[in-house]
């Protein structure tokens, strides 16, 4: 269904992409990968997904339509070709996920020309893992209510306070992070710094362990910790709308500087493969007529969701600009979760086993993706955030809170 | 729309077609505002609903539509049709939808398409005449109700060159605003497609009485109608109409679309005003979230109806596959705002004056029509999946 | 099911209502009778439902609980037997649903002596048919924003204002009709009468018209109408306390003066009767899995509602009173609005037909059930609010206003 | 149980069923309470998940509940039991439930049930053993984690009167934890029901990883286990089974309707407690309106779980529909519930740290034992609208 009307030239890329894509496979990884970036674990996990997007990077799969400036290709057009090249592919995710859909686009748009030049390659290569530090343990939906302080000292800015819901917190050796500058506003009080973490002094990073057992994201703690005012992103009190834009740019306003690979465009292939493969009441599940409708519907919805993107880039069938891009987080990790609901159900008996057990269909992967699917349908603004900015921002709808 | 080309990015869906849907709008927003549409077919419930009469429609209307050349969107120019992209016309029809707008233009381009995936010289002649502004409708049903093009109404017996056809069609949409049907026969082992003007003699409509006031339905009584050689549309029925079926499924999930949209909209700028508990009812998210979903739902039908579209217009072998996945999104999309729509109005959105009801009542007839989503999921379940019982032996 | 463990009284009684249904079965209505008291609409329907209901009364069927000196029969424990065997008998229902359900219990609790003699046997009996004037077209769910004024003047009262959503005004001698006594307080500025309707000068009553096209509800104008102060119910500033009795009742947790008949019971043996003579998707809707599984979900539901009514008089099986009452009105609203649905879906094609159409599957039964049962999620207080009551009164939650 | 009564309208749950659930309640709470399951199953992931050992459980405890005879509820009198009502253990069971006790207690009352639906001298035996503190569970289920009684797990054969068992029995509860295996095997045409003790020759466990923290599940693998006469609990197992079956599937679902009411009542005082927007979310109807819902599911679960009790206590024809009314409803709750109170909790909800998972993976688990939601209803369409096919005759 790929590469339509395009200019010769996306032709061209489209076909260098598939032909590299096709020749530069990766070998196997040397343990387990998990479903999504945010779920990266172990150092074997980071150092096989690093090399890998330096590879797509190196190839110029990564940054496609960022300025050269900035260590990108300068292309126009070129990075949606390369996305979904990858995840047709099958090839596995790049790992600096915050990096590109989060703060690669926020420092374009706020950032000084240094900030570009000093940031935005490392986020593109892969070499400068990036986290984000939002949440706040009482700020979790509530991003304006941030507590985190951060006070001007000389040339310096002191930050003290706890975030949490770090992924990839653990590897990364930047945060994007935001502070409370004033406490006489909510939202003109704010203001977003680009934040040394690993080793450096006064930040400490602890594990999170998820439900399913697994680690992957973090609390931070910063005590007295030191930031240049060279780090900070756009004015002292610009700090809401510097996150507003980090987060259009997540939930997928902008193509983002690169994404795609992972398991997610295979869900309902690999359904439609265990319904063939489990017996269910009696029969294949792949014969059983409601599972086969329940199959079906999932398989509308993901469809929807892929033709909504092609959509949203035909303005004359876009009534609102925001309304199809500030759908994509709430339908994307609803529908995920309930691809996976469903394939508990389908599992049936086979459901109640874990990945260590050899019995497991696909490995385990049906329960994990299902208790791992809340991450993404709470995280970066629960969904029903998502439907309150949905329906103020697009339906106009007065405000909930 | 059937040689093959490459499926365009942007659904094929140009300038032109948005020309084409920005001309519907203002139009119908001019001539068929909503306290218009109210008073031709909801004026008083009385005539339709107990002395079971026809609602109304506008024939003044309808003849600027076909001053518009709509009738002949999806007829080859060499028919003086102006040939279109389905793309094209489902933009048109939302905007039709969104104004549940009473005429035979669906019937009448569902019936061109039929003709035009039958082809051939009869066919051509009958989209010459629906070009010029003859009206047409498929008569395709039997009594069961059943949206297989395969169960055929009508048995035909051949007496010399004449084909004699007899039975009933049911669920004639918008019979009585026809001047011709096409109807599918059964002729020994052959099923045959038969363009049969509504006059001719033996033919008789019967109206049903419905719920939907914005158009009517019929059976449609042969009792031994002669079909002259040349009103036959095709001896390969079965092929023909498989080949139509997926536009078919377009034409009405547009229309699905479009009321949606509607409904959604009017609700939203109800819960902007409506007052309760010092608030307009928009701030609670009990309103506003089942509002946000019925949007997605929306939002992702259309997608599949344009990418339907698409597939069609380049006459991919995906056509079916995506023409279905748009019925069904569609008319659950549909059900969803419908019912949404009446109960986060409250009382008045249960009353007669207030329009939602017109819009309602037409969902329920469009959901229903050519299948609802079960029915589309079951098929999409054999293209996807494979028949039943195909898996068997993949069972290690 | 019915009749476990009563008492020998009970078991008498319930005998004896079984016989005397048996024998005294009503002939056929001279018109297509509708689903619901509400949707009542001919003056031929009221008659014959009249008469039925005066039948039920003088045979003890109806106020079987209530005392003597009010009409009633002074027994304990009669009335639910009596509803239940109604329900079972498939017999039409009791027409003054607003008199048994609303007005009764609420004259009963709130009353002087004087009240509850004049007022209680015409409830039971059904001469004088009840409306109900909460509803205004500015205070639909917000109830306690009456604009509806009552001015004391010596001792009457003048009422101005509008009252909408009135079942059965057209019919009504009476109606309970909560008045702004205060605009100073927006709670205790309400005083809650008895007022007649019928021919009382100041009174018109509008029909409104319901989008099934069927009449049964209305607006009621009232312009310098006169109550006289001994038809108040409670003091003044109480109309608040006492509509709250009134919801409460009809939310059913009392088990009211009677009800029961009516098709609401055999929902699903209807459902069943259609699948079987429904072709579906080329098979009997009876026969295809997907179909099968929509009407035993609706199967499963109807019986968890049956048997709450059941639990709820197990008062060791309830962790708060009002848990179980308060759901009565949302779930068996919902239970019925979903079983009308799915009939739609069955029927398909047919379902297009009105119920004039003589080849509509059961007389038109079920596109009209469906519409006609939006009446009664949005009536007396919509879902929404009942969620929101559920929520706070029950599960303890902040106030959502 | 068996012999037919009339259904009492309270359920039969009467003073002795309250006071049971209430020295239950009273007892878990004391020697259960969240700070010691969590430090008990969950105290860290790494020996489950990634050491691959077994959950803990908490013997002592076990010792505290045989003493209070709950091994004996579901057996007569005359082999030592207290013979109470399946409503009062189901009583007991939503606190069992509503703690996620990690114990050998519900696959134990499910092998008493087994064997009091057999009856006879050899069952009536190993009741008094059970009575007496031994502890059981069901080995009937194959690879296929097929939940009909008619596939049998295991082949027997005959050896003068001794009977060889061989196979492997799946999805074996809490093993273990079993003293005694009541295994089903197919013995020529006839299904045998087998009592064989944990540490029989030729019986061999293998644990199961699985996600559940609060039990075990194993293979259980029959290479020559000699069944001596007196171990044979029946040999017209179908019938057994098939007896037996409402009231397991009842036990299941009261602890699945316990789990899901502390489901409910933590997220509502989290709800009350976290604040956010500068409102507890509570206030939100976002979060309000699925609380409810879950609410009315899970009481709807609740009543029909009485119901079921009282009509197996009666021993009524309608048991089985009942009992499945009652499963298909506790295993969707427990679904809906499961997911909104992670969801609802947000961030703290998706940490291991915070007990909520303990429950969500025990009631995954509950849901999809003796079949989920979507398998009870096709038995029950089977049952209500008869079998597919059975309707033909109908069609006028």
């Amino acid at each position: 269904m790929a590469g339509r009307d395009l200019t010769q030239e996306q032709t061209e890329y489209r076909d260098y992409v598939r032909a590299w894509l096709l020749e530069n496979a990766p070998p196997p990884p040397p343990e387990r990968l998990p479903i999504t970036p945010i779920e990266v674990m172990t150092v074997g996990q980071r150092d096989y997904l690093q090399t890998w997007q330096r590879k797509c990077y190196d190839a110029g799969l990564v940054g496609a339509d960022y300025p050269t400036a900035y260590g990108g290709q300068g292309h126009k057009g070129f990075q949606s070709i390369a996305n979904r090249e990858m995840n047709r592919a099958g090839v596995p995710f790049l790992i600096n996920i915050v990096g590109l859909s989060m703060a690669a686009p926020t420092i374009l748009q706020h950032g000084t020309e240094a900030q570009k030049q000093k940031f935005i390659p490392g986020c593109l290569s892969g070499e400068e893992i990036w986290c984000q530090g939002f949440s706040e343990p009482t700020a979790g939906s509530d991003l304006a209510n941030q507590s985190t302080s951060a006070v001007r000292e000389g040339d310096d800015w002191i930050v003290n306070g706890h975030k949490v819901w770090t992924s990839l917190g653990h590897f990364a050796k930047w945060m994007i992070l935001v502070t409370r500058t004033s406490k006489d506003h909510k939202y003109e009080g704010l203001t977003y710094f680009l934040c040394p973490i690993e080793g450096h002094s006064g930040v400490s990073v602890r594990p999170l362990v998820k439900i399913t057992g697994e680690t992957g994201f973090n609390e931070v703690f910063f005590d007295n910790v030191r930031i240049p005012d060279a780090y900070r992103l756009d004015d002292v009190g610009k700090g809401w709308t510097v996150a507003m834009t980090t987060l259009l740019s997540e939930r997928g306003a902008a193509e983002g500087a690169g994404s795609g690979g992972g398991e997610g465009a295979g869900a309902i292939p690999k359904l439609i493969e265990l319904a063939r493969n489990t017996l269910r009441f009696g029969m294949l599940a792949a014969d059983e007529p409601v599972t086969r409708d329940a199959i079906v519907q999932r398989a509308i919805v993901g469809e929807g969701i892929r033709q909504n993107a092609r959509r949203a880039r035909v303005q004359s069938l876009c009534s609102h600009p925001m309304r199809l891009p500030l759908q994509q987080k709430l339908s994307g990790s609803e529908y995920q979760q309930d691809n996976a609901r469903l394939g508990v159900e389908i599992a049936g008996a086979h459901s109640t086993l874990y990945k260590l057990d050899p019995r497991a269909p696909h490995a385990g992967h049906w329960p994990l993706a299902y208790l791992n699917s809340y991450g993404n349908t709470i995280a970066a603004g629960t969904n029903e955030i998502q439907r309150n900015i949905l329906g103020e921002r697009v339906l106009g709808l007065p405000k909930s809170k | 729309m059937t040689n093959v080309q490459t499926v365009p990015r942007d659904f094929g869906f140009g300038e032109d077609e948005a020309m084409l849907r920005d001309v519907a709008k203002k139009m119908l927003d001019d001539r068929l505002p909503l306290e218009k549409l109210r008073s031709l077919v909801a004026d008083s419930p009385q005539p339709i609903y107990e002395a079971g009469e026809r609602t109304q429609w506008d024939p003044d209307l309808w003849s600027e539509i076909v001053a518009l050349g709509w009738t002949g969107l999806a007829i080859g120019e060499a028919q003086g049709g102006s040939d279109i992209s389905l793309a094209g016309i489902a933009g048109m029809l939302e905007e039709v939808g969104k104004h549940a707008l009473p005429s035979p233009l669906i019937p009448t381009l569902s019936a061109s398409l039929v003709l035009r995936a039958a082809g051939g010289k009869n066919s051509n002649q009958i989209m010459a005449r629906i070009a010029a502004g003859a009206t047409a409708s498929l008569a395709l049903t039997d009594e069961r109700g059943s949206w297989e093009p395969n169960d055929v109404p009508l048995t035909g017996t051949e007496d010399g060159n004449v084909i004699v056809l007899n039975g009933t069609a049911r669920f004639v949409q918008d019979a009585f605003k026809a001047d011709i049907l096409i109807a599918s026969a059964r002729l020994g082992d052959e099923i045959i497609l038969c363009a049969v003007d509504i006059d001719a003699s033996g033919l008789s409509l019967d109206a049903d009485h419905i719920h939907d006031l914005s158009r009517d339905q019929a059976s449609a009584h042969f009792s031994g109608v002669r079909v002259e050689a040349d009103s036959l549309v095709s001896r390969e029925g079965a092929l023909v109409l498989h080949a139509a079926w997926p536009g078919l499924l377009v034409l009405v999930s547009a229309d699905l679309c479009g009321a949606s949209e509607w409904l959604l909209q009017t609700t939203v700028e109800y819960a902007k005003e409506r007052v309760q508990f010092d608030r307009p009812i928009g701030f609670f998210q009990a309103v506003k979230h089942p509002l946000v979903d019925a949007m997605v739902e929306i939002d992702r039908a259309r997608s599949l109806l344009y990418n339907a579209c698409a597939e069609i217009d380049a006459g991919t072998q995906d056509s079916e596959r995506a023409a279905r996945m748009a019925k069904s999104a569609a008319s659950d999309a549909a059900a969803f705002i419908s019912d949404r729509s009446v109960q986060l109005h409250g009382g008045i959105g249960f009353t007669w004056e207030y329009g939602i009801h017109i819009y309602f009542k037409r969902n329920l007839h469009n959901q229903t029509l050519l299948g609802d989503g079960v029915y589309q999921r079951k098929k999409l379940a054999d293209i996807m999946i494979g028949p039943i019982g195909a898996s068997q032996n993949e069972m290690g």
